[in-house]
């Protein structure tokens, strides 16, 4: 029998909505969908409408304004457009893998999140290791978009799958390392265990906790950019340069699982930080008089933080020029791994030192 | 890397361009790459060969000017002043100091106008999206004073023989003034978005070095050679206009030479907006009083012989050699253009650059594909 | 100051055809097609520095091409040098060696006029669409009817293209 | 798709549709259908830039903030497979052609060309008479939708070809002609 408390507190927490008999398969299939329907459709047009209005705001346009109020529908009308386009196919042996990357890289993403708790038990699983699950499974969400580009019979698909396998490279060891610290700091190995350590309050979150974990903040921001392929680290599929990258032969709907895609990533890096840096879906004051509805604020309470960083994300897009390939490694290897390296050995200095106290619990 | 790695290196050919490359046209470089790094790149042209020569063989005297305005059309003021300058040769006729001063604010504001495209360009080249929307908003002031002038925004068919089209209209003068107040202090928010930006400094420092022998000896002219040391500007050197008020001014104000590399040809394009605000500031309050437009015969002909004049457009020399035969028609017209002499320069330049250096090398050397190929 | 340089060249080259011309405008040196490289190779050492090859102008002249070769001397001065070749065989010296800018002038005349310089005909067109079919800088070009299926003229009356 | 005398004829669907539309008395429902699909369609036409000669430097200032082409949905795309629309702005030269042709092919169903300036509509001052080298108009390669007249045309003048084409596909029947005309 599955235990489902135990494997997925979010699917356990569905369940006793729904009667007692009925399969667990089919209550953690309705609970799959219940939380990838919002956070597949509804985050990403709000991430891509605030996307295109912060670009526009930035720029001193006035962005989408024709379709309903302020252009909200945009993103409707996008994709609409894109499934009702011809789809256009590469004549390639290969090709399945070129037709198949944007869905499965979709796929690895949309698993990443699985582990991440937006508010009290409300996680579709429960793993030991997941901070290092999430980092494997985004890095195959990223070798399936190399394979796509590989496989695309496109010179600059061809570069840029090479230049995705260099922000793999360049991703991986700062992200790893700013995780190590997370992982002594708090002692556990995955999301519940690192927010449990947390509290609501700002001073409470993991980002000030701590003296090292800002260093841990700053160098996780930033692989996520490299790895996103966000600028000023936008290598992977640069207008100018590589013509679309990894996208160039994509058409119709594909295109827009591209879109999606990257949309999904960028969620995905800032409900990592979220959940490691600020506090998650912990709510500053005592939610109890709320009962089973209290999650519900948490999760609210999560996705404002996230859209926070979204905005920030994009500020940060639509401010900075693109750096050149080598620039990006050098970034890589010679700031974010030294940084993260001091930072580590800081840490430990400071355990050692404070009993392995916060600054929260010092003062 | 030695010549034996380069025989074993296995390279691949790519295609850039023509369309959705940076230069402003369609230009084509055929690239040989080896990773990331650029080994050959070849520039292919005639993309926008219109024939404008022999064209010009086909049409009117009087309608010569809004085709020469079509070789460069980022600074078409310079274009259509050279022709203007060589068959006013040919007739023999003096300019008044009017339409002579009216003639250098239009072309110092034109300069103005398509340095700040280039920077457009520029910031596009290297995904500074913002930076360059920020640019376009400035030229909208340029393109603003041209319409209250011509009533053109990019072809404006003022200047023509015998002086300029058209008096200086009311209130022009105000609003030029304006328009200098305006972009002085935008100067300093350039530095800011570019040179202040070490994200763009690092990127283009030390990308397509622009050799001054290569400059002497391809005769390249203009902001590119300026910024590779070899300081040649036809403003000085032989004044038109009443340029020679300034030549001084302009010799004076030489940046030094560093790198001559992408980010020098950038500083010294912003150099010479400030130049020419400059210029602007000062010759906007000197324009006498006087005809603007001298009494031509109504015939249309212009009398038999050849005449050769050139100007400094945005992009170096700009020349126009004339041949009439007396008639209504042209014998022969050829235009000697600045960015013809880069082309073969190119592969030097491009070689051993980066593949994400090729947009922002393209777009420093402020190619304008139409005037090669004419 | 083409005075000058024009009584230097013709006490050196007595043996060749040398004139000055100043009755169009722009006082040129005309000399003869084979004295090309021997004398345009003296005027690169005459001056202090190398005076720059400003342009190449061809011009179709009834039975003969004439080609004049503009020069600028870092004064700022300009330098006028004319030469003709006959329209049958039209051959003349390349200045590349000397003038590096020249190739590309050069190739353009032969693409434009069909002019060959040094004996190097290029088979591939520069500015011209490929197997291009005249030399339209010619007097008697005449323009092409159409090319690789797409008619030249243009009928305002007809409707080009329905869409498929 | 059409044929000759207007009449649609072409792909399966729609003759499927057409035999439908036959069949059937009223057909609301596919005018419905059709509206929602059209408001898709000329809502988001990303449009690749095909910038030539000098019209290219007006359809860069289209992007720009003071005419913002965005407001309309449009944005400017690199790749031919991601585009919609193309905007063929300046001289055609028969040595670009070829390339023209082939980004057209490139570009997936539904399609649209709106052609600026007057050198791409009729050849302009480069026409048949004037320049050996220049086709006269692009429609000698590619159909049109929309020409924009003007040398060049203003910002203003672009916005108000998209926005003509806008009209003209909210009155495309979609269903009846095949999704993918």
């Amino acid at each position: 029998m599955i235990d489902l408390q135990e494997i997925s507190p979010f699917s356990y927490y569905i369940s006793t909505f729904m009667s007692e008999n009925l399969h667990p398969v089919f209550v953690l299939g309705v609970s799959l969908v219940i939380y990838f329907i919002p956070l597949f459709y509804l985050s990403v047009a709000i991430t891509t409408y605030m996307g295109r209005k912060t670009a526009a705001d930035v720029q001193m346009r006035i962005g989408p304004n024709r379709v309903g109020p302020f252009g909200i529908f945009q993103y409707v009308a996008d994709t609409l457009k894109l499934f009702l386009k011809q789809d256009s196919v590469v004549n390639n042996r290969k090709a399945w893998l070129h037709l198949a990357g944007p869905v499965l890289s979709i796929a690895f993403t949309l698993m990443a999140f699985l582990s991440i708790p937006v508010a009290d038990q409300w996680y579709l699983a429960n793993q030991k290791w997941s901070l290092l699950h999430v980092y494997l499974l985004m890095v195959a969400a990223q070798l399936f978009l190399f394979f796509s580009a590989y496989t695309s019979g496109n010179v600059f698909g061809v570069l840029s799958s090479s230049r995705i396998l260099v922000a793999i490279a360049g991703f991986s060891v700062p992200f790893l390392l700013s995780i190590f610290n997370i992982i002594l700091v708090s002692g556990g190995s995955s999301f519940v265990e690192v927010l449990a350590i947390q509290g609501g309050a700002p001073w409470k979150w993991m980002l000030f906790s701590y003296p090292t974990t800002a260093i841990s903040f700053f160098v996780m921001y930033c692989s996520l950019l490299i790895w996103q392929g966000a600028p000023p680290f936008d290598i992977l599929d640069s207008e100018e340069e590589i013509f679309g990258g990894y996208s160039v032969e994509y058409s119709g709907s594909r295109k827009w699982f591209i879109e999606q895609l990257k949309s999904l990533q960028l969620i995905l890096s800032c409900y990592l930080l979220t959940g490691l840096f600020l506090g998650g879906g912990h709510f500053p004051f005592n939610l109890e008089t709320f009962g089973r509805g209290a999650q519900a604020i948490q999760s609210l309470f999560f996705s404002l933080k996230v859209f926070v960083l979204v905005f920030i994300s994009y500020w940060i897009r639509w401010s900075l020029p693109r750096t050149r390939l080598n620039q990006v490694i050098f970034f890589s290897f010679k700031v974010l791994i030294p940084v993260s390296i001091v930072g580590f050995f800081l840490t430990t200095v400071w355990l050692a030192l404070f009993n392995g106290k916060g600054i929260g619990n010092l003062l | 890397m030695s010549n034996q790695n380069m025989e074993t290196e296995e390279t691949y050919y790519s295609n850039y361009g023509p369309q959705g490359g940076l230069a402003s046209g369609p230009l084509k470089l055929k690239m040989t790459l080896s990773g990331e790094r650029v080994v050959a790149a070849e520039p292919d042209v005639g993309f926008l060969h219109r024939g404008i020569e022999k064209t010009c063989e086909k049409l009117q005297w009087v309608a010569l000017p809004s085709l020469i305005e079509k070789v460069d059309y980022l600074s078409s003021i310079h274009g259509t002043l050279a022709l203007s300058l060589a068959v006013e040769k040919l007739m023999k006729i003096e300019i008044s100091p009017r339409a002579q001063a009216i003639r250098l604010i239009v072309s110092e504001l034109n300069r103005i106008a398509s340095h700040i495209y280039f920077l457009t360009t520029m910031a596009k080249a290297c995904g500074a999206q913002t930076a360059s929307q920020f640019f376009l908003r400035d030229r909208e002031k340029i393109n603003n004073l041209f319409e209250m002038l011509t009533g053109a925004r990019l072809m404006y068919n003022y200047v023509c023989v015998g002086g300029v089209m058209s008096d200086i209209t009311e209130g022009f003068i105000e609003k030029t003034h304006d328009t200098i107040k305006y972009l002085k202090p935008k100067l300093k928010e350039y530095d800011d978005l570019l040179f202040n930006n070490h994200i763009f400094t690092n990127r283009l420092k030390k990308t397509g070095i622009l050799k001054t022998s290569d400059c002497i000896s391809h005769y390249i002219t203009g902001p590119n050679a300026r910024a590779s040391g070899f300081f040649y500007d036809v403003r000085a050197l032989s004044p038109y206009c009443g340029y020679e008020k300034y030549k001084e001014f302009l010799e004076r104000s030489i940046k030094p030479v560093t790198q001559s590399d992408s980010l020098d040809r950038l500083q010294q394009r912003v150099l010479e907006i400030r130049q020419s605000l400059e210029i602007l500031s000062l010759e906007i309050d000197r324009v006498p009083a006087g005809t603007y437009k001298e009494k031509l015969s109504k015939d249309g002909k212009v009398p038999k012989g050849e005449a050769y004049s050139v100007v400094e457009s945005s992009r170096g020399l700009f020349g126009v050699y004339v041949c009439s035969s007396g008639g209504n028609v042209a014998e022969r017209i050829k235009l000697r253009t600045p960015s013809l002499s880069l082309l073969k320069v190119v592969p030097d330049i491009l070689k051993g650059n980066e593949v994400s250096d090729v947009p922002g090398v393209i777009a420093s050397l402020d190619i304008s594909v139409s005037e090669i190929d004419r | 100051m083409e005075k000058e340089l024009f009584e230097k060249i013709k006490n050196r080259f007595s043996d060749s055809k040398i004139e000055l011309l100043n009755n169009t405008g722009i006082a040129k040196i005309y000399i003869e097609s084979k004295d090309i490289k021997k004398i345009l190779g003296f005027v690169s050492t005459y001056f202090e520095e190398k005076p720059f090859l400003e342009t190449i102008i061809a011009r179709d002249i009834d039975d003969s091409f004439s080609v004049s070769y503009i020069f600028r001397e870092k004064t700022g001065d300009i330098l006028t040098f004319e030469t003709e070749t006959n329209k049958k065989k039209p051959e003349l010296d390349s200045i590349a060696s000397t003038w590096p800018g020249a190739e590309v002038l050069e190739r353009e005349i032969q693409e434009l006029f069909g002019i060959v310089f040094d004996g190097k005909e290029y088979t591939s067109n520069m500015f011209l669409a490929d197997q291009w079919v005249g030399k339209p800088m010619k007097k008697d070009y005449v323009f092409p009817e159409d090319f690789k299926g797409i008619e030249h003229r243009r009928n305002p009356l007809k409707k080009e293209h329905e869409r498929p | 798709m059409r044929g000759k005398k207007g009449t649609w004829t072409g792909s399966s669907s729609g003759e499927l549709m057409k035999n439908l539309e036959n069949a059937l008395p009223e057909y609301a429902v596919f005018t419905k259908l059709d509206d929602i699909i059209n408001w898709s369609r000329y809502n988001s036409l990303s449009y690749l830039t095909l910038d030539l000669a000098c019209c290219g430097i007006e359809m860069s200032h289209v992007e720009g903030s003071r005419f913002d082409i965005e407001r309309f949905g449009s944005a400017p795309v690199a790749s031919p497979r991601h585009a919609d629309l193309m905007i063929v702005a300046g001289t055609i030269s028969y040595k670009m052609a070829p390339i023209i042709k082939n980004l057209y092919d490139q570009m997936p169903f539904p399609k649209y060309v709106i052609s600026m300036g007057s050198c791409s509509n009729s050849g302009g001052i480069f026409n048949w008479e004037n320049s050996y080298a220049a086709v006269s108009g692009v429609d000698k390669i590619i159909p049109v939708d929309v020409f924009v007249p003007g040398c060049p045309p203003r910002p203003e003048a672009l916005l108000h070809g998209l926005v003509s084409l806008q009209k003209k596909i909210s009155k495309q029947k979609v269903l009846v002609q095949g999704v993918f005309s």
